[in-house]
């Protein structure tokens, strides 16, 4: 447990600076105003969703090359997290398009590919609850991640060119340039940062938590063959 | 089904939808209450998972221990 | 390869046989379909519906329908206790090929039957039939490819059905689009070209769905 | 085609159904495997007919040539089993040239035919399986696990659903197979016990 001590206070720390510099340090971008503010949490959020697709596909992939039930763990912890992530987002992102757009929903590209990772993650849990047999349920399970996350790019793909964005492109451009200034960016990457390693400590307690309940199962069921 | 009437009615909307937004309107963006409510749910997202997933491994874990 | 493919249409060749005697899957996606159609058209009277709405519809018609019926080619095996006998006679993939084949035929079949319902009952004015008929062939070919490997994961879970729809739209969402951003454009009138870029983005994602689909089915059908 | 069983173990789920069992069955003998209800008998025949992954351990078939594997060795096993069953909606006909056909052959008809007289099924190859009793399917199955002359004849609760007549069918396919290859029987029947020169008693 000093290893989490470790990692709660960095997280502490670093979160609530970024929190501060999101609100006094960092300046605000003219068209967005004071709701530029946003962008320095509600973006971490949808990476962080996105992130959690990537590991759980990868873990995914590991766990039919070698059915170790870790693999399995890593896989379910992180679409759990990517769920609670996507919807942190997408809520978020449309408090903020009511207030810009003058409406919550629009199927912008962004707010339609967080939708569609949204269902992802709602099937894949819809499968898994379906099925009893521990290895099955991972093996089917794994297998659904990686054809969702084959589908995923033809997506990414598809939903532009038939939707228009409004979505605002603060960091990246069609031209490839930064469009923050350096303060922003700043607090910006710093953000994405801590967000990350924030990921990674929850998906830590995740798996424990999985872990956990493997041991206790196994124990029962050992206890139960004994009597 | 309603979603995909949704995502359906996006692609026939998507032109006017344009049309209609692309003259921002003058004051915009200023609400720092937005800003309030878009963290606010975050953080209390992101902690609210975090008390869940503490509560049920200290319980796990008590009954583990036993 | 060429064994899997004849034994493949073995067993595709079986399933149509055994379709023909039950009429099941055929009676659940045609009623399904024409039941559809049928509603809309009562209710609409004698209003006609503007090209991307039909076109939206045309596709979702398809996609419900598939879900009705398309999952019965796997979970009959299931079901009948017929599944072991094909695991011990038949490669994993000659299976995957059967079943495909099947289900693309019961599909393109129903797509015979949606078309002439949209230009009968619904009076949709087809602007050019070439680019038509090209975006419901190959829609159809990615639909039945993306909802025979589905399939095959919930015909194994043993959820019977029940979750084929909530698996499938995820990952036949990029196909639904395309397709109705092409039906569209065809039925307003557009080149074959025009749809080209639609066309190609089919062909393509049903290639990788199917690629991947052969590289795990072994696993999904291994119990 | 020998089978060399090492450590094999299986579990589902939590639960161990098979622990680390290892036996060598040479060409042209035969093994009875016993144990009681939910010892595991017919996970242990899934295993060996390759319709289950093990958890751990190895099955292998070998001949003269090395391991046989796949598409080698699909050809060379038959099984009776109450959880295998064939097209119901099919005529026994059609389901033994469907499984010939599945196995890379053209259908004989004239074996075919041949083959049902042999199980009891003369003048009935042509009626769809929903037509049948219990009794005639379990014929039915067994005309389909002999069809392709299999190396190794696997047989789950040999007599199930048989009267006395169906009981002497098997009793002249079992002498036959033992003849001609390797037969494996899960069973618990007195009777049939004396079938194999080998044992394997599952806990």
């Amino acid at each position: 447990m000093r290893n989490g001590m470790w990692w709660k206070s960095f997280l502490a720390v670093w979160m609530s600076v970024v929190i501060w510099a999101a609100f006094y340090y960092a300046p605000r971008a003219k068209a967005l105003g004071e709701t530029t503010r946003v962008l320095f949490f509600h973006v971490p959020c949808a990476w962080v969703a996105t992130l959690s697709f990537i590991v759980a596909a990868i873990a995914s992939i590991l766990y039919l090359r070698n059915a170790r039930p870790q693999y399995d763990w890593v896989a379910y912890a992180s679409s759990h997290l990517g769920l609670l992530f996507t919807v942190l987002a997408s809520v978020t992102g449309a408090v903020w398009a009511n207030e810009i757009w003058g409406d919550p929903w629009n199927w912008d590209p962004r707010q339609t590919s967080i939708f569609f990772l949204m269902l992802i993650y709602a099937a894949y849990f819809a499968l898994r609850s379906g099925i009893e047999d521990p290895a099955k349920q991972a093996r089917l399970a794994a297998v659904y991640a990686i054809i969702a996350g084959v589908a995923m790019p033809f997506f990414m793909f598809i939903v532009p060119r038939i939707y228009e964005s409004l979505h605002p492109d603060p960091l990246i451009n069609e031209s490839g340039k930064v469009k923050m200034n350096g303060k922003m960016l700043q607090v910006f990457l710093s953000s994405m940062f801590g967000f990350t390693v924030l990921y990674f400590w929850m998906l830590r307690q995740k798996i424990a938590l999985l872990r956990g309940e493997f041991m206790l199962m196994k124990k029962l069921i050992q206890e139960g063959e004994a009597r | 089904m309603i979603n995909l009437a949704k995502v359906l009615d996006a692609v026939a909307q998507a032109d006017s939808a344009v049309a209609q937004m692309a003259q921002p309107e003058k004051v915009v963006g200023e609400n720092i209450f937005v800003v309030m409510a878009v963290t606010l749910l975050i953080w209390f997202g992101i902690l609210g998972y975090l008390f869940y997933v503490d509560m049920k491994l200290r319980k796990l874990n008590d009954r583990l221990a036993e | 390869m060429l064994s899997l493919l004849s034994k493949g249409l073995v067993v595709f060749r079986k399933d149509l046989r055994l379709e023909f005697r039950s009429l099941y899957a055929l009676n659940a996606i045609g009623l399904f379909a024409v039941t559809t159609i049928t509603a809309v058209s009562f209710s609409l009277g004698p209003v006609r519906l503007e090209p991307n709405i039909l076109a939206a519809l045309f596709w979702v018609v398809i996609f419900f329908s598939a879900m009705s019926g398309l999952a019965h080619v796997f979970i009959r095996e299931e079901e009948q206790d017929t599944g072991d006998m094909l695991r011990l006679v038949f490669p994993p993939n000659a299976v995957l090929v059967g079943k495909w084949l099947f289900n693309i035929v019961l599909l393109g079949g129903l797509c015979l039957l949606i078309i002439p319902l949209f230009v009968i009952m619904l009076g949709a004015e087809v602007g050019n039939w070439p680019a038509m008929l090209a975006m419901t062939a190959s829609g159809v070919f990615a639909m039945a490819t993306v909802s025979t490997v589905i399939a095959a994961i919930i015909a194994l879970s043993g959820s019977r059905g029940a979750l084929f729809a909530v698996m499938t739209f995820p990952v036949a969402l990029p196909v639904l689009m395309t397709a109705i951003h092409g039906t569209r454009v065809a039925l307003e009138g557009g080149q074959l070209a025009d749809c080209g870029n639609d066309l190609k983005v089919l062909f393509s994602f049903t290639i990788v769905i199917m690629t991947v689909g052969f590289l795990l089915f072994e696993t999904i059908w291994r119990k | 085609m020998d089978l060399h069983v090492e450590n094999l173990t299986q579990r589902f789920g939590f639960r161990t159904v098979i622990k680390e069992t290892s036996f060598v069955l040479p060409a042209g003998q035969s093994l009875v495997i016993t144990g009681d209800n939910g010892s595991g008998k017919t996970t242990l025949v899934r295993l060996l007919c390759n319709l289950l992954t093990p958890t751990a351990g190895t099955i292998s078939y070998r001949n003269g040539k090395g391991a046989l594997e796949g598409e080698d060795l699909r050809g060379r096993i038959g099984l009776v089993g109450p959880y295998l069953q064939l097209y119901r909606d099919l005529s026994a006909i059609e389901n033994l040239a469907f499984l010939a056909r599945g196995r890379g052959e053209k259908p004989d008809a004239q074996k075919i035919r041949e083959l049902l007289e042999k199980v009891g099924l003369k003048g009935r190859g042509k009626d769809p399986l929903k037509t049948y009793s219990s009794g005639m399917l379990q014929r039915a199955k067994y005309a389909a696990a002999i069809l392709h002359n299999p190396d190794l004849l696997i047989l789950d609760e040999p007599t199930a659903n048989l009267d006395e007549a169906g009981k002497e069918m098997v009793l002249a396919v079992v002498n036959e197979q033992r003849k001609k290859g390797s037969l494996v029987v899960a069973t618990n029947e007195a009777e049939e016990r004396t079938w194999g020169e080998q044992h394997v008693v599952l806990a």
